[in-house]
């Protein structure tokens, strides 16, 4: 399920006076296994581009390939099966629960792929384990009558149980507090690396994208502004901040450590800009200044 | 006063969601163009369920205005007049006899069909008395007249009453019970949550 | 945000022309004087001086004719029914056409003309009104219009205040409902296939969101009504002031004249 | 006038009707004039049901909340209650009640029985505060979230409160957004000595706090300014909070065995410190 964009754009409303062009001339190639992020400012483009990856929105220029499926298509006919292969997880998931139970609120997009009974209940079951919920405890639950964090994992799970090759994120943490935040990252990046799947995660947040994601796509207008690795893309302040955005404070304080370094020298050597974890960083940090690395003048 | 307000919001809401329903009713082949159906009572019925029967008046009340309001010339106003009149006799009848059975299944069923049929009992009252007599100045005509064209299509309409015995009531009848089984599915799944709202 | 969002609901046409300057009451009123008055007309002549007036109208709105006439389009099989019911159903007059068991009469013609220039100019009357008043002074002026109707206990300022929160939530609902569809789509949801009662039920995964969501949000609301200090109409003052001015002595002049063409040129 | 005590709340305790356990249990605490607070804990830890009562949205089962003298529960006073703590929700939708932003901002006013032509003069006030005057007349759906937001800052400002009270007003919002409503709110708080209480999950935002309250589970268990708060990291780790970047980085060299004395909430702080004893070696 490797993903290919070709000078893909997509304008909304086509031929009506309230035409807007939301993305333009954007090329990509995902490989699969990819954990992406996509960022970029309010109105930049990115849910409009995630949701051409399942064929929600079919581009109105160029051609994307998402593994065998060539968009645009003719007919309607195989959308369904992208959609079963590209598990896509709006913002706020949670307002879109609808059952009478969380059992079978996840399995919603099992029955409609036409799942015999007995298979469903079993991978709805698994799949609310995947987001670390007790189907036993909430399964015959009503998902209205679950904290607010709970209906987010419920409704992931909703997503994860048709088994996706690809899945995308539009800002899974929003509105959650620092430990549910954490949890729900650290979960999908368990989820990847176990499942060997391709993840796209759309973010506010460049501490996350530069945190988890192996590669960054920054959107810009419409535009795709720049790509590479995290210590690529960061490692040009002037571009960010170009395109709206800003730098993860983990390589603000590289850059000023290192500034520092060059207008007070010390005797050792400048911090290098892609690391992007904390612990990492103060490792580093304390091999520099330790009592064993020490620092001498 | 916090009950009030509430209620106010909840209801503006419920009238905001009937005036979006109204845009996806269903035509129903082989039938006169008028015979519209939809699930634009929904809202009305919830807010009943909720807050009395006078409340579903006054979701109906606004979502017909407002549709008025918006979009005044597609029948200047009686399409949106009969919408309110049968919709609301419709929403209070339902509601006060699915109350009355504690909101049982059976309750349902007797409330709407009741609802029904005191509905096109009023649709019929209020042909006789205010839509047919305005259609005939409309078309310069006097009632016998359009009494007499009606003839032409069924030949035992013979008066006034005999066209709304045999147009208006079986229509509304046809529509009113339509309309309660397709809401029925949702309106029970909505039944639950209202629960969690009237707390 | 989405298209739903960008193409205004209603077909108000901001401008700044006389008629949109008029105070909402008086062109609510007006209007309602004015369809009655057409209704009455039944001669050529009075139904020539409505029109006149109704084209007069529309031409100093300054609203582009075009989206005048679109307005007619939903009620058009309306106008042609009819029409086509005067048409064939007089038998006054001398006879002008055969055709097997079809008489077309003279008077048939001619009612048929008339009876269809009626509804028409009904329709356009009514647009003008909504494509120069925007739903909020509507809203107002209904509010205004109905308020000596307070003292024997109408809610017409609760009314008022509910019909602009409908109003201004309708946009949000539907890009809302939108956001569902979407969503549940990806989850394999299809909205358009089967039997009626299929499609009812295919609905659900978005209906019951919706009133969930919507349920929350008047909760919030709520909240948020009353944090600003709402206690409902009492000691409320109005920021909208509607006031009357020369225009609308105009109108009302206009619609005076028209009056007493109709009535006494009535037969 | 600054210094004297705005809201006072004693032993408050609030239980939602059906709840088995309380939302909020016994939490005690005074506002100055003039403060900048904020308040911090998990989800549904109370923060939201705290805030509510005290303008008198939601009234205690037990305790006083007093607000400018009057307690909430008089019904008397309520008004005047409501008009001194002035309140922005966290979702812009759902507190835009007019179907334009003239009329939005008009609304708390008209409330109150401002005269109209006074109204006019506070809705420029209002909107050339939150930098929206260009939007005087625009419908909600066509502004960004952060704009919706600053449209109900000015819908509070109009009324003239002394507290500005935002529960979590921040959250919806991409980081521009966040600035702005931000940026606004710092600058009443400076300007016009307004007192802001602050409801937030992005720590960041309480660094410019004189005073951060940390709730768990209805209580309050912290109280202080941002540099003592943030020094008890794991504690707050283990609340379900976290500390900002600057604070986590100094506790985990701590960890690994540099020491640093006290603490600092910036990066320069941070990098003075590093060079300092480096410098002293
Ligand atoms: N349904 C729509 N109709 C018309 N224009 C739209 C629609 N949806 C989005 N747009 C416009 O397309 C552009 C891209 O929007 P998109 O929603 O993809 O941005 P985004 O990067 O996801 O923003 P956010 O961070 O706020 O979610 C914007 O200018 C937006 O206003
Ligand atoms: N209307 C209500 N009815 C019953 N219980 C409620 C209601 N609102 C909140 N609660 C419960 O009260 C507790 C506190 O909720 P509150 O909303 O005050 O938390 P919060 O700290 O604001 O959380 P968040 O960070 O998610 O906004 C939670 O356990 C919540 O489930
Ligand atoms: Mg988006
Ligand atoms: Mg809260």
């Amino acid at each position: 399920m490797d993903i290919r964009f070709e000078e893909v754009g997509y304008t909304y409303g086509k031929a009506t006076p309230f035409e807007q062009r939301a993305l333009r001339e954007m090329s990509l190639s995902i490989p699969y296994g990819q954990y992406v992020a996509v960022i970029g400012h309010t109105g930049s483009g990115k849910s409009t581009l995630i949701q051409m990856l399942n064929g929600l929105l079919a581009p109105t220029e160029g051609t994307m390939a998402i593994g065998d499926f060539i968009l645009p298509v003719k007919k309607k006919k195989g959308l369904e099966v992208l959609r079963q292969k590209v598990g896509l997880a709006f913002q706020y998931p949670e307002y879109q629960l609808f059952e009478e139970t969380v059992r079978k609120d996840v399995a919603f997009g099992l029955v409609n792929m036409g799942l015999p009974t007995e298979m469903i209940a079993g991978r709805a079951d698994a799949a609310l384990r995947l987001v670390g919920l007790d189907p036993d405890k909430v399964g015959e639950k009503s998902p209205f009558a679950l904290s607010g964090g709970q209906m987010r994992r419920v409704a992931l799970a909703g997503v994860l149980v048709m088994d996706p090759q690809v899945l995308v994120l539009d800002e899974p943490t929003a509105g959650l507090d620092p430990a549910g935040h954490k949890e729900i990252l650290e979960m999908v990046a368990r989820i990847h690396r176990t499942e060997k799947r391709t993840t796209v995660l759309v973010t506010h947040s460049m501490e996350d994208a530069a945190l988890y994601a192996d590669y960054l796509y920054v959107l810009n207008e419409g535009q795709l502004w720049m790509e590479g690795t995290p210590a690529d893309v960061f490692c040009d302040p002037k571009r960010i901040r170009a395109a709206g955005l800003d730098l993860p404070d983990i390589t603000q304080f590289i850059m000023q450590f290192n500034e520092r370094l060059k207008a007070e020298p010390l005797s050792i050597k400048p911090l290098p800009y892609d690391i992007f974890d904390s612990e990492k960083l103060a490792n580093e940090i304390s091999h520099r200044f330790g009592r064993k690395g020490g620092v001498r003048r | 006063m916090r009950g009030k307000t509430r209620r106010m919001a909840v209801l503006s809401l419920l009238s905001a969601i009937g005036f979006l329903l109204m845009f996806i009713e269903i035509q129903l082949p082989m039938f006169p163009m008028f015979l519209k159906l939809g699930i634009s009572e929904i809202p009305a019925l919830v807010g009943a369920t909720l807050f009395g029967p006078l409340a579903g008046v006054i979701v109906e009340l606004i979502k017909n205005i407002l549709h008025g309001i918006l979009y005044s010339q597609d029948s200047m106003g009686v399409g949106e007049l009969s919408n309110f009149i049968a919709g609301s006799t419709f929403v209070v009848v339902s509601v006060w006899f699915m109350k009355l059975m504690r909101e049982s299944k059976l309750g349902y069923w007797v409330g709407t069909i009741t609802g029904t049929i005191v509905m096109a009992a009023v649709m019929g009252i209020a042909n006789y008395f205010i839509f047919i007599p305005a259609y005939g100045v409309l078309l310069n005509k006097s009632v016998p007249e359009i009494v007499a064209w009606s003839q032409l299509a069924n030949s035992s309409i013979t008066s006034l009453w005999a066209l709304i015995l045999y147009a208006v009531l079986p229509f509304n009848l046809i529509k009113g019970v339509i309309e309660a089984i397709i809401t029925y599915p949702i309106y029970q799944r909505l039944r639950p949550i209202i629960k969690t709202v009237s707390q | 945000m989405n298209l739903v969002n960008r193409v205004p609901i209603g077909q108000y046409v901001p401008g700044n022309s006389v008629l949109h300057r008029c105070d909402p009451r008086s062109k609510l009123i007006g209007t309602c004087l004015f369809l009655i008055l057409v209704f009455l007309a039944n001669t050529p002549l009075s139904m020539i001086v409505a029109a006149l007036v109704c084209f007069v109208g529309i031409g100093i709105s300054r609203v582009p004719i075009l989206y005048v006439l679109r307005g007619l389009k939903p009620a058009l099989w309306i106008i042609v029914l009819t029409a086509l019911l005067q048409l064939f159903m007089n038998e006054e007059g001398r006879l002008l056409f055969t055709w097997k068991f079809l008489q077309i009469h003279e008077q048939g013609v001619r009612d048929a003309v008339f009876v269809s220039a009626r509804i028409i100019l009904l329709m356009m009357t009514a647009s003008l009104l909504t494509l120069t008043t925007s739903p909020i002074q509507l809203t107002d002026g209904l509010e205004s219009v109905f308020s000596p109707l307070k003292r024997v206990g109408f809610p017409a300022h609760e009314l008022a205040l509910m019909m602009s929160i409908s109003l201004r939530f309708i946009p949000t609902l539907m890009e809302e409902t939108e956001k569902i569809a979407k969503a549940q789509m990806s989850r394999g949801a299809s909205f358009s296939s089967g039997s009626l009662i299929k499609r009812v039920q295919s609905m659900l995964p978005i209906i019951v969101p919706l009133f969930v969501q919507s349920f929350r949000r008047a909760e919030e609301l709520a909240f948020a009504m009353e944090a600003r200090g709402y206690r409902g109409g009492v000691g409320r003052t109005k920021y909208r002031q509607l006031r009357y001015g020369v225009v609308d002595v105009g109108l009302g002049v206009v619609i005076m004249v028209v009056a007493v063409v109709i009535i006494v040129f009535r037969t | 006038m600054s210094g004297s005590i705005i809201i006072r709340l004693t032993d408050v305790s609030f239980a939602y009707e059906g709840a088995d356990e309380r939302a909020v249990k016994g939490v005690s605490f005074e506002v100055k004039q003039g403060e900048f607070l904020s308040i911090i804990g998990h989800n549904g830890s109370g923060k939201s049901t705290l805030a509510k009562m005290l303008n008198g949205l939601l009234l205690p089962v037990e305790g006083v909340v007093e607000v400018n003298g009057a307690v909430t529960v008089d019904e008397e006073r309520i008004w005047d209650v409501r008009q001194t703590v002035g309140m922005v929700f966290q979702n812009p939708d759902n507190q835009f009640v007019a179907p334009t932003v003239e009329d939005d901002i008009a609304f708390g006013m008209e409330n109150l029985g401002v005269p109209p032509e006074e109204m006019e003069v506070r809705i420029m006030d209002a909107l050339e505060k939150v930098h929206m005057t260009a939007y005087r007349q625009a419908e909600p759906n066509r502004l960004s979230g952060g704009q919706k937001q600053r449209v109900a800052i000015a819908g509070i400002l109009a009324i003239r409160p002394a507290v500005l009270v935002l529960d979590e007003a921040t959250a919806m919002l991409d980081p521009r957004g966040r600035r702005e409503v931000l940026d606004v709110v710092h600058r009443m708080n400076r300007e016009l000595g307004m007192t802001v209480i602050q409801i937030t999950h992005y720590l960041e935002e309480t660094l410019a706090s004189d005073r951060i309250i940390v709730i768990d589970n209805g209580s309050k268990v912290g109280e202080g300014m941002p540099s003592e708060v943030y020094q008890r990291v794991d504690w707050l780790r283990s609340l379900g909070l976290d500390v900002p970047f600057a604070s986590g980085l100094q506790d985990r060299l701590q960890k690994k065995g540099l020491s640093f004395p006290g603490l600092e909430m910036t990066t320069e702080g941070v990098l003075d410190r590093l060079w300092t004893s480096a410098l002293k070696k």
